[in-house]
């Protein structure tokens, strides 16, 4: 449900760069058109390989040995951040540990724990044109992800767009979290408890 | 020109405590051969500089398992548990840094800048002791660039002029390495002994690189 | 996709008073038909940001000598003696910068870098106005981005998706343009309907590329 | 004599780049094994290419019609300043309108008369690991270009290492300028009279 909703949002004619995990489940519900970007180097990036052709030499961000589509292209990392951070993206679908209603995201470490390094995250979140966050509501012990204030180090400050959930789909805009769908399944009294961050309601999804 | 010669020949000048660049992302245009030749001839103490440590038995994942390295420059470490817990442990110093930034530092390195403002970074933990520079209203941080003693490069094909030729995604840091380091090793797939890269394809020049081996295993 | 359409319709877009990127040096990788097409047009009050100012009757020599440009930057107008005549007369406002200065601020703005430090220029008139940066005690200065609402470029081949290989040294300022600007006109020589670059060798990625025009005369 | 003079300073294996006047007639006497850059965007530039075969889109810095050699390549002018300024190339060769004793060059612009632009000069003069000056010991009235402080713009302070004239080559170092030859046809002598800088004279120099 995060996955399909999240293809809805991307435009026909648009480049895209999916992060690692929920996010890459997007490329199967991709309308036709988009064009995706891996930041390792290569534009128009394809379905992974079938077994045994794979181009060793081809892989995505994950290390996934995958293809190219006719018409892409190959290219260094300063190239390819060049690409990313002047604006050249026009979306990047990202996973989250925590958001804030300050439009801040928290991705890419929990200290003591899990310290992977933030790889091409930051920079895609500052340069991406839209960055649309696709994620649990909630983590696995049930406690809210959508906060008042982030409290792992941030990947970056004011830069998220929008946030898909199985819940909800909210609008982060400089006024704040705005609640724009209900997602089939869950309810306005579902989300509230939920989240802990501020949401605007709008009239035509109140009760 | 050049000299073409063997892994062994061209790694042994490398000393331990040397700062050495590494290409390659997610192991794909690591140079194998090289990083198995610094294993065999025992180098460590290693500053290594490199987007990922690869995994566990492949790329520059080996020269972490072997305690090679020191002191380690990236922007990513997950895909190798065993940085992580070394790192925790205290048995190596890790600076993790914007893959973008990362790019960038090195090229400026390379190309004779004295750092580039990026607003990557900006309002997380990156911009710790960096000086801030605000442009229109906008803030960047200051990075500085990276230089380093050696840079070891995998690229597809190498002409006798030393230009070489990048393919796929193993094109990624090579190109900005190459530029960076004193003294440049590229391990290549195929050498061209009798003939040359078209003029307008190649990626690399030449010029930049003094030892070129070939691939052998 | 880029749009494939003639020069007429794409050129009829810019406005008098655009800032407009043009690339070549002394005229080679300059998109003739596209600068003729201003010049025919009546398209004035240019803001140009180019290399040079081409020759008397080529390249962006010709807009200089119809008086279609107000405002310039460049690093050289030695070989066009009018643009010099124009400055010093005062018809015309010109920038000067050194070359490479110049393609590291169209860069960072097409990089979405705040600026560079360059020790290019230190010492000389070219810091007027500038901040200097020390770094590990040498002086450098702080170099602002370029962007512009226009490129017009000119390569050999472009392919359907956009993408464009350049050939000699018409590369020059065409691909960090590219990068640089809000709409991309690409002139090419021939563009294939039917195929694709092969994706290793491609100078400029075919997203940047709004529309591509073939050269016609 | 100072286009041959010149070319001996230029070592088998290293990259230069040669300024546009004085400076190009030094291809005609190059040692074997010098890589030419020209800043436009060529490595392993070649001679200009024969009447009725030019390659209309392969150029020198000064926009004459030339030729790659086997092994050259061609690139932007992003990478072409990076390997200027990154020190990759040995040597450069240029011409002056003045010179001083605190290694500083003046070669692009007389205020009010010729103002061409500087072109690839200064990030060359900055950039090259040895700056070579090819000039004619005066200027065209006779008044001395070699001088205690140059009083045109400047195109770099401090980055001159030789100077070669067709009286004397002067190599410049902190500490000041010493005459390191008289050339043929000159003598101590002349080359005082003619020269404004206050010049080292080792020993074996002296009359």
């Amino acid at each position: 449900m995060i996955v399909t909703r999240v293809a809805q949002e991307l435009k026909p004619g648009s480049v895209v760069n999916l992060g690692i995990g929920l996010p890459t489940l997007v490329t199967k519900y991709l309308p036709e058109g988009i064009t995706l970007q891996s930041e390792n180097g290569m534009l128009n990036m394809g379905p992974p390989a079938p077994n045994g052709e794979a181009d060793p030499y081809i892989c995505d961000a994950g290390g996934k040995k995958v293809t190219i589509l006719p018409g892409g292209c190959f290219f260094d990392s300063a190239t390819s951040f060049g690409i990313i951070r002047g604006g050249h993206v026009d979306a990047t679908v990202l996973g989250a540990l925590e958001v804030d209603q300050n439009r801040n995201l928290a991705s890419w470490m929990i200290p003591g724990k899990m310290v992977p390094g933030m790889g091409g995250a930051m920079d895609l979140v500052v340069g991406a044109k839209r960055v649309i966050i696709a994620m649990e509501h909630c983590a696995k012990d049930g406690s809210p992800k959508i906060l008042k204030q982030c409290t792992l180090p941030l990947t970056a400050a004011n830069q998220v767009d929008l946030i898909v959930t199985e819940k909800a789909v909210i609008e982060a805009t400089e006024q704040g979290l705005i609640l724009r769908e209900i997602q089939p399944g869950s309810s306005l009294e579902d989300i509230l408890q939920s989240t802990e961050a501020d949401l605007i309601i709008p009239e035509e999804l109140r009760g | 020109m050049p000299k073409i010669t063997d892994a062994a020949t061209a790694i042994k000048q490398i000393k331990n405590g040397d700062t050495v660049m590494i290409g390659g992302f997610m192991a794909v245009g690591t140079p194998e051969n090289l990083v198995d030749t610094l294993i065999e001839q025992g180098t460590g103490d290693l500053t290594v500089i490199c987007n990922d440590t690869g995994f566990i038995g492949i790329g520059i994942g080996k020269l972490i398992v072997d305690h090679r390295i020191t002191e380690l420059m990236a922007s990513h470490i997950g895909t190798n548990p065993e940085t992580g817990r070394q790192m925790n442990a205290g048995e190596i110093k890790v600076t993790l840094m914007p893959q973008g930034t990362l790019a960038e530092r090195i090229r400026a390195g390379g190309y004779g800048l004295g750092g580039v403002l990026t607003p990557t970074g900006f309002g997380t933990v990156v911009e710790e002791g960096k000086k801030t520079i605000e442009i229109e209203g906008v803030p960047y941080l200051l990075e500085l660039p990276i230089k380093a003693d050696y840079a070891l490069l995998h690229a597809k094909v190498g002409d006798k002029a030393g230009n070489l030729m990048y393919h796929g995604t193993m094109y990624n840091f090579n190109p900005v390495m190459a530029m960076a380091a004193n003294t440049v090793i590229a391990e290549v797939d195929e050498i061209l002994e009798d003939s040359f890269l078209p003029p307008d394809s190649i990626h690399t020049p030449g010029i930049v690189v003094d030892y070129l081996v070939k691939k052998a295993w």
